[in-house]
């Protein structure tokens, strides 16, 4: 079964709804559809926005090395990830994943060894601009989500 | 070969890319973030911490003993949070 | 935190994108959306359909216990259960969870429970009712959802 | 008490529910599953594995050993096979 993820980095929000119906429209022999999306906080109303930096073509290289490596773990049907870059207002996406597989078990795994991987390995940096005074500061990196790598 | 700095390490410096020719001796990823230091007040403040520093060569990610001999592009950037 | 869980038993289809927008447009404080679409296989051509047969009354009343269970598990900010009964056509969602939280563990986590959760413990029973005869036999209940369960 | 029947224990039996008046020595689930086969060849094959046969109690599971004094609606299925 060779599987061709779809992958994406992109400045404009994306749409959950459309990215599953081009996954699984049309199909039957998909059992089961995880989605992870990942939202734009105001932490309380302290953040204005997130400006998110990234590595241009070093972005989608590693999203699809992460992706041919969860193909490789899980029989998926299919699979997509878009990460977007620049300036994200609360409420907004910033990432999405999407698998697709026979039974649960490999959609939810392969989602959250995706997520855990994008969140340390793909070449995206996030600054919180500060809704009070348009201060910036760049955000740290959590120790949980070094942490998580290693269950894999 | 051409460097890049990302988020932080590219505001402490001051600028995206450049073209560098590091000197003979400087073989690793390691070696190279300690000659950068060496190249000013910008660069040293960029690299202070300079094992916290990620290291991409040619747009993959790499140890601080990765060998920088060949490479066309070496990016160094924090920790990434993404996702 | 007192968040009410959204559970729904019904025969029509669900939008998906229609339910994460219900759990999540408008707020500014949820950083991870998870869903989990259940659909109708077609077993490589064999299955017409499925006729979901369920107890009405207590579908729900489970399927509303475990979400309370799940609530005081997470730290959850929205949570959506929806479960289809009667004739499901191949491709066609079966069942729907959305969990809403700050950090994506606990939505993951927590989608994983109540999928767990509901194929053992949600009183509804799948018919196949195959394709070229016409015939039709009870689904087996899969040794593997029963051990699903002792993770949690 | 109503006794609902659900799948394949509904399709053996030939019917989805009934009024039922067990007898006072019918304390638990397991007794009325008992009680139920000797009503007749239907009931026999119904829940002639009987222990694979789940049961609730006004709309909660319940084990074969629940009483069911006190019971409103009693009901017996197969495994559940949803989500």
């Amino acid at each position: 079964m060779a599987v061709a993820p779809t992958i994406r980095v992109q400045s404009e929000p994306f749409d959950t709804a459309t990215e599953i119906a081009a996954l699984a429209t049309g199909r039957t022999d998909i059992g089961a559809v995880v989605t992870f999306t990942g939202l734009c906080r105001d932490e309380g109303g302290r953040l204005a926005r997130l400006d998110l930096e990234h590595y241009p073509g070093m972005a989608e290289a590693e999203m699809g090395r992460v992706a041919d490596e969860a193909l490789q773990r899980w029989p998926l049907f299919g699979l997509t990830v878009i990460h977007r870059y620049g300036p994200i207002r609360p409420g907004e996406p910033i990432v999405l994943v999407v698998t697709a597989s026979l039974h649960r078990t490999a959609a939810f795994d392969a989602a959250e060894f995706l997520m855990d991987y994008l969140k340390s390995a793909a070449p995206f940096w996030k600054k919180e601009v500060l809704a009070e005074s348009s201060e910036a500061g760049w955000v740290d990196a959590r120790h949980e989500d070094q942490q998580a790598l290693a269950r894999w | 070969m051409k460097a890049l700095y990302f988020a932080w390490v590219r505001e402490r410096i001051g600028r995206a890319e450049e073209e560098l020719a590091p000197p003979p001796d400087v073989a690793t990823v390691g070696d190279m973030i300690t000659w950068l230091k060496t190249r000013g007040e910008e660069y040293a403040y960029a690299f202070e911490n300079g094992r916290t520093i990620r290291a991409a060569i040619d747009r993959i990610h790499v140890k601080h003993d990765a060998p920088i001999s060949g490479a066309r592009e070496v990016a160094f950037f924090p920790p990434m949070t993404g996702g």
